[in-house]
Formats: C-alpha cells, structure tokens, sequence
C-alpha cells in the first residue's frame, strides 16, 4: 500500500503529459486515470479512514484486473488511485492535495471528517476539479457554493428523515423521544437536523443531551434515561461510544422500547460484542449487501460484497461499498463525457442518475447525494443479523417494537 | 438519583485510580512525567483481549500473567531508554522521548490491531448487581475490587517488604541510597517495571468496563495528570484518593451541569488545584511538597 | 531608555531577519503551490515556535499547552467575525485579529499571575491543563460553536493565489515574531529571562523583578501565538476545536526548539524547517507508519543530540575557539 | 544609629521546623569596613546571608540597612537598595560570555542604563576579568568563576557586598587575587562582608570579625583578639566533655 513518489511522478507523467503530446508513440502503453485523495489512517477517524480508504481501493482493483481498465472515447484506461494518510490535519490534508493538483491529478477523492473535507474541497473547487467523497456530510461543505465537490450521503442534517418518517408511523405511538448526540460536527448536525424535522412532524421529542466527543461513562445518559422513561432513544454517535452505552444500559438493567444507535450495530463486531443482546437494537442503515441495486460494472450490491470479501481481509462497512461508489460515479460520469476532461466529467457528475452497488447516485445541485435515493434506511438487528425495516419499499424484513426487554434477552 | 450518581462515580474513580497510580509512581520516584503511561495501559488492554480471544483466558485470570509481562517491559523500557535521556538530556526532554515512545507504540497497536475499537465482554460482561435502588454492573464493580486490592497490595509492598523501603529511600535521598550500597538503576527499574505492571492491571480493568481503541491513549495519560495532582504524588493513597475525587466530578458534573462538561470541570479542577497546592491533597509522599 | 543592551548584536540579527524575509518572500516566483503549501507550514511552525521561544526558551518555562492560545486565538476571530456580517473583509479581519490578540493577552495576564508560580514540571502540567480547558469550553459551549465549526471570511484578494497569499501572510506574521523575539532577547527584559532560565533564585538576588518579566514574556508569546493562530484559521477557511486546538500545537513548538537548539531564535526556525521538511515531504508519501517514524525520531533526538543542532554547533565553535586561543599562544 | 552604620541586626532568629539556626545575633557592620563571618560547618552562616537578601523571613528581629528595616523585605527589593551578593557555588550562566554575565549584574543593579556598559567594564576591570570578556562562561577555571560571581555582583553598584566563602577551594596564588580584589571592591565603596573559612585569608583581609557558633554570635573583634578567643578554639577545636 505504499506510495513511492518515483512511481507517482512517472504514472502522472503518463497521464497528463501523454495525451497532449503525440499519443501514437505510446499507443500500446496502457494509460491510467490518476484519480488523488487523502484518507485518515491514523488518528480517532482512521476506523472510517480504513474503510473508506478499502472502498476505493477495492473498486481500483476490480476495474484494472476484472474489467482489464476501462475503455473512455475509444481508449483503455487504468485507473491509479493514489491515497495518502492526512492523519486528521488539516493543513496536512492541504499541503498534500496540493501536490496531487501539482503533479497533475485531475480527479479527486475525498477524505473523512468535515474539517478535513471542507479545507481542501476549497482547493480543489478552485482549481475546477470534481471531488467525490464520502466522508464530509457537515452541512457547511453544501452552502458554500461550490460547484465540483460531490457526495454519496446527503448532508447530515437531512440523513435521518426515515427515520424520522419511521417514527411517526410507530404503533403504539411513541409518547416521548429522548435526543443524546456526540458533540461533534457530524453527530450534531445530524442529530439537530432530526429534531427540526422531527418537531415540524409534530413527536414528541421532550429531551436532548450532548455528550463528549469521547465518553468514558455514560452513566449520566443512564440515569437520565432511567428517570425519563423515553420511548425512543436516538443516539447519533460513533460505534466505540454507542457500545459503550448500550453495554451500560444493559448492565444496568435500564430498558428503552427503541433504542437507535446511529453508529454501531451496523457492525459485525459490535453485534459479536454484544452477543443476543445486540437483538432488536435500531441504527442507520446505509446500505445493505442484499439490497437489489444492480451495477453496470460490478453486477449487484451483493457481487460486489463477494468480490470485496475474497480480496480484503478487512470486515465490509457501508463506508466501504459508498467508497467505491465513488470511483463507480467517476467511471459512469467519464463514459457519460466520453473525455476525461474534468470539466466534462463534472457536468456529468452534476447530472448522473444511475443506479450502483450503492444505491441510486443522484445528486443534489449543491453536490450532496439525494435524501431519497442516496438517503440511509432504518435498519434493526433481527436475529443477529443487519436488517433494513423501513421503508417497506427496501424492507428485508418487519420491524420488531418494542423491542424485547434486556431481561428477556437475558434468559435466552 | 444522587446516590446512584455517586456510587457511579465511585466505580469510575476506581478506574480512574488504577490506571493513574503507575504514572504516580514513576513520577514520584524517578521524577519522570511518562507520556507514554496511556500507551502502556492500552497495552494492557490488548494482552487481556487477545488472551481472551485465542485462549479463552478470562480477564481476571490473566491479570497476573499481564503484569508480569508489563513489568518485565517497564523494566527493560527503564534501563535501556529513559535512564540514558534522563541522563544526557533533562526531565523535561524525557516528556517528549516518551511522548515519541506514545506514537510508536499507537502506531504499532493500529497496525497490529487495526483503529477498530475493540472489547472485551466475558458472559458476566452484562450483569449487575442491585442494593436498593442503586443497581451497578457487575464488570464495573469487578473493576472496582480488582482497582482496591491492587492499590492496597502496593501501599503494603512499599511500606513493609524491604523493595519497597528501598525504592522509598532512594525517592527521598537518592545520592545517601547510592552510598549504602543501593543500586539506583536497578531501584528504578524496579520502579519502573511496577508502574508498567500497574498500568496493564488498569488496561485489564478497563477493557473489562468499556471498549477501547488506540487513540485512547492520550486519554489515559491525561487522566493520570489529572489524578496525580488531585490527589498526590508517588503513593498509591494520592492516586485513590485523586481517582475517586475524580470519578465523583464526573458523574456529578454529567448529571447536574451537563453530559458535555466533565472534561472541562476536570481540568478546570486540574489548573485550580495545581495554583492551590501543586502537589496534590496528600502532597508528595517522597519528596516534600513544595 | 536604551532599546537594546546589546546594541550591535541585536541589529546584526534584525538585518539579517529582514534579509532572510525578504528572500523567503521571493520563493513563490520560484516554486510549485505544492512547495509554496510546504512553505506555509514551515513559516507557520517557525512562527508558533518563535512565539513560544519568547517564555519557553528565554525563561525555561516550557509551556505544554501554547494550542490554547491558537485555539482560542481562531475562534475568537472566527466568532467576531460573524458578528460583523456587513463588513468588509479587510476591515473584519483586522478587528478580529486585533481582537484576538487583545483577548488572549487578557487570558495570558489572567492565568499568568497563579500559573507562572509554578515552576518546571507543574508549569508544564498546568499548561497541558489550561489548553484542555480552553478547547473543552469551546467545544461544548454552543455559543462558541466548536463542535459545529465555524466558517472565517474569505480575506484572499481576488487576482492572488490563496497559498501563496497565505504564505505572504504566516511570513510576515512570523517574521513580526521573530524580530520581536530578537528585540525581547536584546533588551533588558531578555536578560532578565535568561537570568531566571538559568537561576530564578539567583536572578532575584540580582535585583530581577522576576514575577512581571515572566508576565511580561507569557503575555507577549500568547498574543503572537494568538496571531498566527488566527491566520492559520483563515487559511483553513473552515475550523472545528478539533483543527486549532491540536495536541500537536502543544508540542510541536517544544520539540522545533529542541531540535534546534533551546533558548536560541534561530534554533526553532531551523527545527521547524528540518521537520516540517522529514514530516511533510519525505514522510509524506508513508500511508500507515509516519506517525511511528516521527515518534522514532523525537526518540532518538532526545537521546542522540539532547542539546539539538545548535548544540552540535556550539560544541565545535567551542573547540575551534579553544584550538585558535591555544595556537594564538 | 550612627551614620557610619550600614548593616545593623538586631535580635535576630530563625528556626526551621523547630531548628534554631540562627537565635538572636545582634551586631552592626561600620560602612566601609570589611568583616568576615566565621563558625564551623551548620552555625548559621549561609542561613544569615539568607537572611539579609530576603531569601528567609526572620522569626524576629530587625535588619537594618542603611537606616531601613529589610527583614522579610523580598529578594528584589534587596537587591535593589544595594545588597549583592557572590554565591558560594558560583552561579553563572554558563552559556553568556563573561561580559554578559556581569553586564546582567550592571542592568538590575543601580546603574543608569545608560552607564551599563561603563559599570559593566569597570567591574571586569576590578576582578581582573578583562582578558577573559569574550570567555564563554562555562569554559573558565574554579578560580575565574569565583571572581565571575563577584564581578557580577560589584556591577550592581552595591553599597554592600555579602561574599560566601569567596576563597574557597582556591590555590595561595588565586587567594591572593580575591583577597586584593575585595580590598578594592572595598576602596571603589562597598561594605564588605564575607562568609569564608580560610583562616589565613580571614585574619589578612578583615577589619572586624564575627564569631558563630549553633546560630549564636559568641565572639566579634579584632582579628587578632578573635584568634585568641577561648570561646572561638573552643567551638573550633570542640570542648572536652
């Protein structure tokens, strides 16, 4: 996986100089499509980093060894996907995006956490490059007016309307909705833009607690619950902190008839960790390998998950499969332009509507995936697997609610 | 409600103490502010998973076999590189030789076990136990004995075997301990090899409690910080008294100020008590307060 | 009063300060964005490095925490800046920078009174703390918005490239430092802190009022953190607590000085140079070890060269003018 | 008190945790003069010098200074009413030159800043350092620093100089040399008072000698009625008992 700036210097060579001058001499030469970008491996987002980061480098290897490349205005093309580790700084994350523009690069992929995605989507916006990324949903990076930076989840504030719409068709229906987000920009964009909705819809969401970034304790947010009695917990924070206060829950015998965790039963190990307990818990589901989407290039959802799961040692997250998406977009919108001029590739980006591995990719004109067809499902552990249970349209299976009680799962 | 908060408290301070008293220690002792003290509780928390993972080895069962290893590391790390930069360079310079040692080994823990957080849950991981209406899980309670009983056998260890007077003397008079024929390198080595153990101890603990990660680190280094100065230096009585005082903030901040601000009124208390009493409610036990 | 003690030595260096900015503002002509971007985080580095010099190495109160003063020197800017949504940009910024720097001069005096008693290993601790506070409250303070983020205005003129603008800016602000740095170490008051670096009991004795130097040189070195904390904001465009209050501000700084050598002026900005140059450029390209190389490096500076380059240096001058003297003889 | 008084202590003590290290000395040093401080290890000699710079608070008594009460008053301020003083362990700083080191004397001193650098040479001058100004401090000899730490602190233009064992762990040839230079720090105008246990040096140099013993003055005089004190052989030599 590492980067020798030799080669890098040499492939973007063939790729910029190339196409300007003669191409005939090289005809035989295979040409890559250098697509650049940064991923967090180290530091607290390098979980995601990691997963994103398989994403595109899983979609890489499928097109060059499986597709042999991909074939643009008549021409063969590799793609090279060349990634560097922004260790969550942004001025890192700066300095070296803007040597990927340096060298060359036309197209970008984008890094994970907003304060990273926001600084050097700037650059890249100046320069009039597209970036499709997948790990900057702050509202903040869609009112800037950029017109090159594209996303595959919508903005954050709009990342839970079936959840909420699923909230409202509860039967019985839920008497008080309890709020506890992560004080962070994503979990708290997220969590404020379902309450907006929420209220507009008229639950009765009565409480919200902000928790740290980093929880040690969550026996506060226990207590409260205890006291409270909510019928819904919905809590918008990262997997680590949501086990944490599932297994806190649990140990402390306090019952919530829906307890959603945003971040975390998605996850296998979090399930594993969990054990039977982890049954009935809700989450945002993304995606789902056995949704029915078909892919021009993979064959399905699923043919991806399989190809992925013989190459990768890494567990599959849904930040994995919108990864490739990514790379999946890129190669739709280049074949749409039939030129790999950024310029081209962006309209068609702007315009793409095309199903995937992913999902429907659809974006908004501010450049966020579409709250309907790129927006994430309520998904609920049923018999210890991921399902999606809203809305019935994607359903793989019913909801269960309320839950069953800790005790209950306790006995067997 | 109070009472459960502070029975909450409790149990976290006992965490709390725990993984601070190894960095009380060497602090203490040597005079040494190790950044890595986070690392090497995460390296106990690692041990206790992959014991428990491939070997099925339950966490407390191998809580002795972790320290023995921890302690072995703390030693060699003593010996081979702290003794050679508290010698060339100063106390100050050690600070950022063990804070480069933090990024290696979390570097290393990243690369051995992936940034994914990871827990360990044995089948009691969910139960708990109830008095009233005060109900607690039983890990956390585990954790709070596990945190008792260690910190009372090393008050007993330097109090009453004859290591632990010598590793007193040598705190209080390094330069008299080397005239009588104490051997100051090994002492601190010693030293050192007890804080290491001491933190694995709390890594076991709270991989019991809580899933971890290894950015977690620099948790743990701070929260030591903050117990040693609440608290007091070098002796096992600062680092409870610091770790429970601790845990009590937090729980009481969470449930009457706000879940947001524990970590603010931690270190708000962290600044106020070092400008009232920088060494801590118990002082230091080795060299004087000043 | 006389300015400057030292009066030609002091000169000397601020000449060559001016000449040496005056050279690095001609580089853009000369290098890719990429090496003008390399170029702001060395200039931007020097500078942070240089303020924290003004206590840290002058006075060897290592503060463990000057990310509170970056921190709070960009939200500061970013927060008065909404609060002027008609003005101009120009105009918003130089009331937010002023502000800021204003506003952490104000913290640095507040804290500075009971902190700067502490000495050595408790300084350092109650920094390490104060910084923590500082991004603790801006976080969790809704008003303050650093969970949420916050956007700076756009100072950029339109027909200048933002990285070499932005260059332009951290150089100036850091050659300001630098030559400030130069002016506090010449004067009475950077005798003053040398004597209490190397003897604060002793420095008493000789009559320096120690308490109002060591305000004096905490408050200056917060106010020029603050600054370029405000600049480096600007060109982020976009800050959360999580991209100004960096445990790498905190001790970054430390390890430039150390690595070039403790107490000088030129000795962080060589340090600030060789590490932005190992971390950035050759690390650049490592995806999953930089951070064990770089911890692996402080290592074996602390443990290889204690002293740092200047100290490699200044044990050879020494042995030179050893050598001359005895074959002068 | 007459005018020719410069230091003038009265009943003073000190205790340390229940310690007496110094217990109500009472005596007055004439301007001018040079007077040394003798008494075995632990008398209270470094303790009283602690004293009279405000390093220590007396538990009571009063020190006067040039007419004023400088008990408890603080370092500083000490220092700049005209008290310097050369330490024991000399205390450059070792990475300045040796200009630098006196010149940090000559600038918190009582010098107008705009005679530093006059006061600065001067004091090199006195101490015999001139040659040595461009010398990093850390490459002098025992000897030269010694001398150092007094020309730091003469450059303060003090009107008294307390020196702490000045002489010791000097060779004749250097005794010789501090001895002169103190005469001179004395002729320039300051009082001189100095902690010191070569007797030799002692007996040579000072016009007045004070005699402690366990934090309790027992004799002052003449050098010579000094030597032959009974109470001053016997705390040297130890009493039979």
């Amino acid at each position: 996986m590492k980067l020798d700036r030799r080669t890098v210097l040499k492939s973007m060579g063939a790729a910029v100089a190339l196409p300007a001058i003669g191409r005939g001499a090289q005809a035989q030469a295979t040409e890559t499509i250098v697509i650049g970008g940064s991923v967090p491996l180290s530091g607290r987002a390098a979980e995601t980093g990691l997963n994103v980061n398989n994403g595109y480098l899983a979609a890489q290897k499928f097109f060059n060894e499986q597709l042999n490349g991909v074939e643009i205005d008549g021409k063969r093309y590799k793609i090279d996907v060349r990634l560097f580790d922004d260790a969550s700084d942004p001025a890192r994350a700066s300095t070296l995006i803007q040597r990927h523009l340096d060298d060359g690069v036309q197209f970008f992929l984008g890094s994970f956490g907003s304060n990273i995605v926001l600084p050097t989507a700037a650059i890249v916006e100046r320069a009039g490059k597209p970036m499709m990324q997948t790990g900057g949903a702050s509202d903040q990076i869609y009112t800037q007016g950029y017109k090159n930076i594209f996303c595959m989840f919508p903005r954050a504030s709009r990342q839970l309307y079936n959840t909420i719409e699923y909230f409202k068709v509860l039967q019985p229906a839920p008497k008080s909705i309890m709020f506890a987000m992560a004080n962070d920009a994503f979990s708290k964009t997220l969590a404020e833009g379902a309450i907006a909705f929420g209220k507009e819809k008229g639950l009765p969401i009565n409480d919200i607690v902000t928790l740290p970034e980093n929880i040690t304790d969550a026996s506060s947010l226990v207590n409260q619950i205890r006291s409270k009695k909510p019928d819904v917990l919905l809590a918008t924070t990262h997997d680590q902190n949501s086990l944490l206060i599932a297994r806190q829950l649990i140990s402390s015998n306090v019952d919530v008839p829906l307890l959603y965790l945003s971040l975390g039963p998605q996850l296998k190990s979090f399930r594993d960790a969990l054990g039977g307990y982890s049954e009935g818990l809700y989450f945002q589901q993304f995606w789902d390998e056995r949704s029915p989407y078909k892919d021009a290039f993979f064959g399905s959802a699923q043919k991806f998950a399989d190809y992925y799961r013989q190459h990768f040692k890494r567990d599959i997250a849904y930040h994995t499969a919108s990864g490739a998406a990514c790379i999946v977009a890129y190669v739709h919108a280049m074949k749409a332009a039939n030129s790999l001029d950024p310029a081209k590739v962006r309209d068609k980006l702007a315009t793409l509507d095309v199903e995937s591995l992913y999902g429907r990719i659809k974006f908004t004109p501010e450049g966020d995936g579409d709250p309907v067809h790129l927006g994430s499902t309520v998904g609920q552990v049923l018999k210890g697997t991921a399902e999606v249970v809203f809305p019935e349209a994607s359903r793989t299976a019913a909801p269960v609610f309320p839950a069953p009680k800790w005790a209950e799962k306790r006995r067997g | 409600m109070t009472m459960q908060t502070l029975v909450d408290g409790l149990v976290l301070g006992g965490l709390f103490s725990l993984s601070a008293v190894g960095f009380s220690l060497l602090f203490g002792v040597l005079g040494v502010v190790n950044l890595s003290h986070g690392a090497f509780v995460l390296i106990g928390g690692y041990a206790a998973y992959t014991l428990h993972e491939k070997l099925g080895l339950d966490p407390l069962l191998a809580l002795p076999v972790i320290m023995l290893g921890m302690f072995c590391l703390g030693y060699a790390f003593q010996r081979s590189v702290i003794q050679w930069a508290t010698k060339r360079a100063s106390l100050l310079a050690s600070m950022l030789l063990t804070y480069g040692f933090a990024l290696m080994i979390r570097n290393a823990l990243v690369l051995i076990y992936s940034p994914d957080f990871k827990s360990v849950t044995p089948a009691y991981a969910f139960d708990s136990l109830s008095f009233g209406e005060v109900t607690v899980g039983l890990t956390r309670v585990a954790a709070l004995l596990v945190s008792i009983v260690l910190l009372a056998a090393l008050a007993a260890t330097l109090r009453y075997s004859s290591i632990g007077r010598t590793i007193r003397a040598t705190a209080q008079q390094e330069q008299a301990a080397a005239l009588c024929g104490v051997n100051i390198r090994h002492v601190f080595a010693l030293t050192s090899g007890l804080s290491a153990a001491f933190a694995g101890a709390a890594g076991v603990a709270i991989g019991l409690v809580m899933p971890f990660s290894p950015p977690d680190e620099t948790l743990w280094t701070v929260n030591a910080f903050v117990v040693v100065t609440l608290g007091g230096i070098g002796s096992p009585a600062g680092a409870l008294v610091g770790g429970l005082i601790l845990g009590v903030v937090n729980t009481m901040t969470a449930q009457l100020i706000g879940a947001a601000f524990p970590n603010a009124m931690m270190f708000l208390l962290l600044v106020l008590m070092l400008v009232v009493r920088p060494a801590g409610l118990l002082g230091n036990s080795f060299k004087g307060s000043r | 009063m006389k300015l400057f003690v030292s009066g030609r030595s002091a000169w000397v260096s601020i000449a060559i300060t001016l000449a040496g900015a005056l050279l690095f503002a001609l580089l853009p002509a000369f290098l890719s964005p990429y090496g003008v971007r390399v170029g702001q985080l060395f200039v931007l580095a020097a500078g942070l490095a240089v303020a924290w010099t003004v206590l840290g190495g002058f006075s060897g109160y290592w503060s463990f925490g000057n990310a509170a003063f970056v921190g709070t020197g960009a939200f500061v800017a970013a927060l008065i800046e909404l609060a002027l949504p008609g003005w101009s940009p120009a105009g918003a910024f130089t009331v937010a920078l002023l502000a800021a720097m204003l506003l952490n001069g104000l913290l640095a005096l507040v804290i500075a009174w009971p902190i700067l008693r502490l000495r050595g290993i408790y300084f350092a601790i109650a920094m390490l703390g104060v910084s923590q506070v500082c991004y603790e409250l801006v976080s969790n303070i809704d008003a303050l918005r650093g969970a949420l983020g916050v956007n700076l205005i756009d100072i950029v003129p339109k027909d200048v490239r933002p990285e070499r603008f932005y260059y332009w800016a951290l150089l100036l602000a850091a050659t300001a430092i630098i030559l400030i740095a130069i002016c506090v170490r010449h004067s009475k008051l950077g005798y003053g802190l040398l004597a209490i670096r190397e003897d604060e009991d002793t420095a008493r004795m000789l009559g320096v009022p120690t308490a109002p130097y060591k305000i004096s040189a905490f408050v200056i070195s917060a106010m020029l953190t603050a600054m370029m904390g405000v600049i480096y904001a600007h060109n982020l465009g976009y800050i959360t607590a999580n991209s100004v209050f960096r445990n790498e501000f905190n001790l970054n700084v430390i390890v430039y000085s150390l690595l070039g050598g403790m107490g000088t002026i030129i000795g962080p900005i060589v340090g600030a140079g060789v590490m932005t140059y190992v971390t950035q450029v050759l690390l650049g390209d490592l995806l999953d070890i930089h951070m064990f190389i770089t911890g692996l490096l402080l290592a074996i500076l602390v443990l290889a060269a204690p002293n740092g380059l200047y100290g490699i240096y200044d044990t050879y001058r020494l042995r030179l003018k050893r050598q001359k003297r005895e074959a002068g003889r | 008190m007459s005018a020719d008084v410069i230091l003038a202590v009265r009943g003073v003590s000190k205790s340390f945790r229940g310690l007496k290290a110094v217990r109500d000395v009472s005596f007055e040093v004439p301007r001018g003069a040079i007077c040394s401080l003798i008494g075995p290890n632990g008398a209270g000699k470094s303790t009283f010098f602690n004293l009279v710079t405000g390093y220590f608070r007396p538990d009571s008594g009063t020190i006067l200074f040039e007419g004023r009460d400088i008990a408890g008053a603080s370092p500083v301020d000490v220092a700049h009413l005209g008290v310097a003083r050369a330490f024991q362990i000399a205390k450059p700083f070792p990475g300045m030159s040796v200009t630098e080191n006196v010149r940090i004397g000559a600038l918190f001193g009582r010098a107008g800043p705009r005679d530093v650098e006059a006061v600065t040479q001067s004091a090199m001058q006195l101490a015999g350092l001139a040659e040595l100004h461009d010398r990093e401090a850390r490459e002098l000899t025992v000897g030269q620093l010694r001398r150092l730490e007094v020309a730091r602190a003469l450059a303060a233009r003090p009107s008294l100089l307390l020196a702490d064992e000045p002489c010791a762990g000097l060779n004749p040839t250097e005794t010789a040399e501090m001895v002169a230079i103190l005469r001179r720090a004395r002729d320039a105008g300051a009082t001189v008072v100095l902690v010191e246990h070569d007797m030799p040096a002692v007996m040579e140099i000072s016009d007045t000698v004070l005699v402690l013993e366990a934090g309790a003055l027992i004799a002052q005089g003449a050098p010579q009625a000094i030597a032959r004190d009974p109470r001053v052989i016997a705390a040297y030599l130890g009493t039979e008992e």
